[in-house]
């Protein structure tokens, strides 16, 4: 039986909820189901203790999150939009990620700050960012972007149960994407997945990317191109072994996200792939990411700045060096 | 004024229809009942006052006197706009009519409002700044900040905030043990008032007095409006954290209705009203069916306007 | 807790005379002058209570019971101290006492200390949490969005605020028209009270009352403590933003002196006064010595522990 | 006559001070002469308005600088440290960035943030840091990073006049180096230099790195090396032109920067060198960086993990296949 990436989340959530007492959900409207209605009906079951409001401060909540998180609690945060975020990076970078470093190894923080992100239907400049190249830059910090609702289900599972500080992304466009949820065994934190094996092209993505990718791939086959899809899962830490065993076979890499190009995870990736595989390179590794530019208002404007899967087909073409059907 | 409330109130009508429809990108926030703060408020600015505000913002940016048409196309996302549709209904400015914008982030132009504040009173001019917000932005670090900096430097900025009880879908009272957001002001001996926001004429003599301290150089000011959202969060909210009772009760504490009770108290003709009433309806009416019609941003411009000069602009990916 | 004033004091000494010889790394912030909030406070903590501070924390965690030697070793920077010398004077912590962290943030521990009363309350605990912060934390959004949370949860925290009337080289007049933090307890209906932080048994006094109300569940309770910085804000600094006279002044109001009169006066006799002061001078000054002894930190260690798991430590670059 | 990078950079604010106006400086104790002395005696001669004390409120003072920028002035904010400017990312990014963009174009940002980033000395892990990539991935920003007193004197006028928001990053290892001023007019911002020439590998690095760069050429010269050094200046606008330009003739690319390594600046240069020079290059590019944990208190500590001149010559030696003296 299919359910929605928001259903996913919700199950994974309860389910870590009735497992472990010292998890506990907060964040703004929270109990009231979230912005997105992922939390919904969880404060009804567990308590309005356990799954609590928090006013409209992320700074403050943020460090509320990681206190508890150093007492013992397992803290789940929920920052509505990853822009938000930014009211939350003092807390996450200077406290949060430092303080087992910091401490000489004598405290821990257990906490999960799930977020969302990425541009979809119009919601503008300032709730439409994908900054997870920030957080990637932050030793202490790990960080998990799923690309699917039975992906996103494990993942936050593991990601609850690591015992670091997770930054977990949910892309707004899969929240209503459908799927059946497969009853496998935990996914392990800094594994990358191959969702689709073929010889010719290594294409990387993750989060929503993955979709487009997976797109890209089909019509690509169509024209004899055979792409081997790469979910990385988690961007902090980077699977090089899972990468290196694919570029040994295909030889090229198309690395796709959604965030700015420049300055993105994909140049960190792009540039180890460039030391690490140099040998194996037959192509330049190539990019596809935002161009420069906030994401505007405007459906047309929008439409003509997000990269998907029309850019990937596009980049792959490039990268065999062969012309464009558009 | 009668006339500048209806404005508002059938201009967020038609945003909720073509929001409702489809035709309107992301999720615009109604200033529906809330329309006698703007009004009250923006009847003593001139054009070289400047305004910011927060993402449920349209009734301000009218209120201060921007072109119907030109805000409208901007939340259609229309070349036309008045930010050529990069904003939308949350970033909306106007700077020629002294908007100098709203702002998707919670409590994230009132620093920028204490800062223009500064630079009229760095620059000697007897301009002020005014910033609306509502309640659950003073459960915000930058509120507080904004206050003390603003008490501190003596800065003319009016603060103007709209509590109508909610932050999305959670009442005051789960964001706050404060009622009175008023109260904030008094360790910084800023001057401040609690009003019936839903009262035209007190919002009117209210801001006039606050404002009349702002231009004697005796500012900051924080001045709170007591109002109720008529409409839900956003269009598509379906309020079901709110009773029937209350949101017939909301409904009674129209501010439009009251006005035009008083007025007619006071003798003016009913008709008389209904013609403004009528007459705004034509005009945002025609208003919104041009902004409709205008053209679309051109997608080959989408990289222009990052800086200002073209050498910057060319950065890649 | 004349013995307790002592050991801050001579440690502090020892801190400026070695930071003074570069053999101390950073730039440490001295407690000198403020002793007195520090040890009448924790005289009422134990050791399952927790307790954050700022830059200026050696006082606290020593007063909270923390190894006078280990805390020094970190200071130096050694791998016998606190934090195995990755830490350092703006981040010691000392887990197995409930020092739950310093930081060099301002008002950066104020929320993480709300954090850890809420886990407290979550766990049914009766544990109460403190933190310590200066004047210059209030203009600090973070200390404002968390006096409200620790309101609205009724957290059971200590907010004790050292107003020392300085931050950094600037005075209390420059950073807020406030003159008193209790007075931002107010709106939120904290408990709160502002005590001469340099009279010992005022604050032993306060901050009883304080922790018993917090541990009835009636929490929280912000308390502001006058006090004095009787050196300069780091080690190093010249001070001449302060006038001759105002030092002298701040000498003056030594809490150490004073309670030593305080002590005569109620019939001590200053010769056992003057032992215990030896006693600790010799004590601080013994932990000094086996602290500078102690081994520094093997390089080949530099990438452990910034996460549990080796194959996340392994993260190159 | 020679003045230090802190005279150089006061000299530069007083002179800009009194040229325009509109400039204002503000920030947390720069009235007092700033915690480094940079804006000492500026307020006495320019006045307590031009030269303002803030509250210790990064948040506010950036919104505030901000909002007057809109409004016809040019503020020079100071944010102390660099750590710190995590409490003005939602302004920076969210409005300070996108004000021009999202406005159409009718609203500009004149506006400079100086800030003070490295390690040195003990400052530790809240002290340290090297923020700067996360910088060049926020479309609006201007980044600039001199590495030497007579480069931020021009560095420094240049952003004050460019009518953007612009980063100015001050390396505190470099505030006591002394050099001459050089009366050549203001250096454009987006292009990089040449500092040593050479033939062999090119050298890529910015701010205090720079110093470090040329000691290692030095060194990598009695050994028959010859190194060309580049200094960014700007990280965003990258000056991809003078990049090529060398590796055109050199083939070998080292880059080098104290930021983390993972998701550093690095990073984006090293991705773009292996997309755009891929035929270029006889070795893969070489990226020097902090490896990943946060900056440690003690100096053992913060020596062992710091890069400096020594990994850059051993950078230099794998990159040319010679094994490395030590
Ligand atoms: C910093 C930040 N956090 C969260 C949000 C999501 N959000 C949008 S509106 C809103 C509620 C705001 O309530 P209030 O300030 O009272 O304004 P109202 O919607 O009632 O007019 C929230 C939490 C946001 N936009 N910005
Ligand atoms: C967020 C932040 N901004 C600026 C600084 C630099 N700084 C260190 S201490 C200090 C003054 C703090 O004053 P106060 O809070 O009164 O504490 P005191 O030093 O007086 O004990 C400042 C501005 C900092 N550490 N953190
Ligand atoms: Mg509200
Ligand atoms: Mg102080």
């Amino acid at each position: 039986m299919e359910h929605t990436f928001i259903e996913i989340l919700r199950r994974a959530l309860d389910e870590e909820l009735a497992r472990d007492g010292s998890v506990y959900l907060l964040g703004e409207d929270v109990a009231a189901g979230g912005a997105f209605g992922v939390t919904r009906g969880l404060a009804q079951k567990h308590g309005d203790q356990r799954v609590r409001n928090t006013p409209i401060s992320e700074a403050a909540i943020t460090g509320l999150a990681t206190g508890a998180a150093l007492c013992g609690l397992k803290p789940v945060l929920e920052i509505m939009f990853i822009d938000f975020a930014t009211l939350s990076m003092d807390c996450l970078v200077n406290q949060t990620a430092k303080y087992r470093y910091m401490s000489g190894g004598q405290l821990a923080v257990p906490l999960v700050v799930r977020t969302q992100a990425g541009a979809a239907g119009g919601a503008a400049a300032q709730h439409s960012q994908s900054l997870e190249a920030w957080f990637i830059h932050v030793p202490g910090l790990v960080v998990v972007a799923p690309s699917s609702p039975a992906e996103a289900y494990g993942l936050l599972k593991s990601s609850i149960r690591l015992g670091e500080p997770v930054l977990f992304i949910e892309h707004k466009r899969l929240y209503t994407m459908k799927e059946a949820l497969a009853d496998a065994e935990l996914p392990p934190i800094g594994k990358a997945r191959v969702v689709r094996p073929g010889g010719d092209v290594t294409l990387i993505a993750y989060s929503a990317m993955v979709k487009d990718a997976l797109h890209a791939a089909e019509q690509l086959a169509t024209g004899g191109i055979s792409v081997e899809v790469i979910d990385l899962r988690t961007l902090l830490p980077l699977d090089m072994a899972t990468i290196a065993a694919s570029v040994a076979r295909t030889h090229r890499v198309l690395i796709a996200h959604e965030a700015v190009r420049n300055g993105g995870v994909g140049a960190e990736i792009a540039a180890r792939i460039g030391t690490e595989l140099f040998d194996e390179l037959d192509a330049p590794v190539t990019r596809v990411g935002c161009p420069f530019a906030p994401i505007p208002f405007a459906p047309e404007l929008e439409h003509a700045l997000l990269p998907g899967s029309g850019a990937i087909v596009r980049g792959v073409h490039e990268l065999l060096g062969l012309e464009s059907p558009e | 004024m009668y006339h500048a409330l209806w404005r508002i109130r059938l201009f967020e009508g038609h945003v909720q229809r073509l929001a409702a429809a489809g035709e309107i990108p992301g999720f615009p926030h109604l200033s529906t009942g809330q329309e006698a703060v703007a009004v009250g408020v923006c009847a003593h600015l001139s054009r070289e006052d400047v305004l910011f505000t927060s993402h449920r913002g349209h009734g301000h940016v009218l209120a201060k006197g921007s072109d119907l048409e030109a805000t409208f196309a901007e939340i259609l996302g229309r070349e036309s706009g008045l930010c050529r549709g990069r904003g939308g209904s949350m970033h909306l400015v106007d700077g020629s009519n002294g908007v100098l914008g709203a702002t998707g982030v919670v409590a994230g132009n009132l620093a920028l409002a204490a800062g223009a504040a500064w630079a009229a009173q760095a620059k000697g001019e007897r301009n002020i700044s005014v910033v609306f917000f509502g309640d659950g932005a003073t459960g915000a670090g930058a509120f507080h900040e904004t206050l003390n900096l603003a008490a501190l430097w003596r800065l003319p900025v009016l603060f103007v905030c709209e509590n109508n009880g909610y932050a999305e879908f959670t009442s005051r009272e789960e964001h706050s043990n404060v009622n009175h957001v008023s109260s904030f002001a008094a360790p910084y001996a800023i001057s401040t008032k609690t009003i019936d926001g839903n009262d035209l004429p007190t919002v009117y003599e209210a801001a006039r007095d606050a404002i009349d301290l702002l231009r004697r150089g005796e500012g900051p000011y924080l001045l709170e409006c007591m109002t109720f959202r008529m409409a839900g969060h956003y269009v598509g909210d379906a309020q079901q954290y709110r009773s029937k009772e209350e949101l017939t009760a909301v409904r009674a504490k129209c501010p439009i209705e009251r006005l035009k009770r008083q007025l007619i108290e006071l003798g003016v003709n009913e008709a008389d009203l209904d013609s403004i009433g009528l007459r705004a309806r034509q005009e945002v009416q025609q208003a919104v069916e041009r902004a409709r019609a205008a053209p679309r941003p051109d997608p080959a411009t989408v990289l222009d306007g990052v800086y200002r000069s073209p050498s910057l602009n060319a950065i890649p990916g």
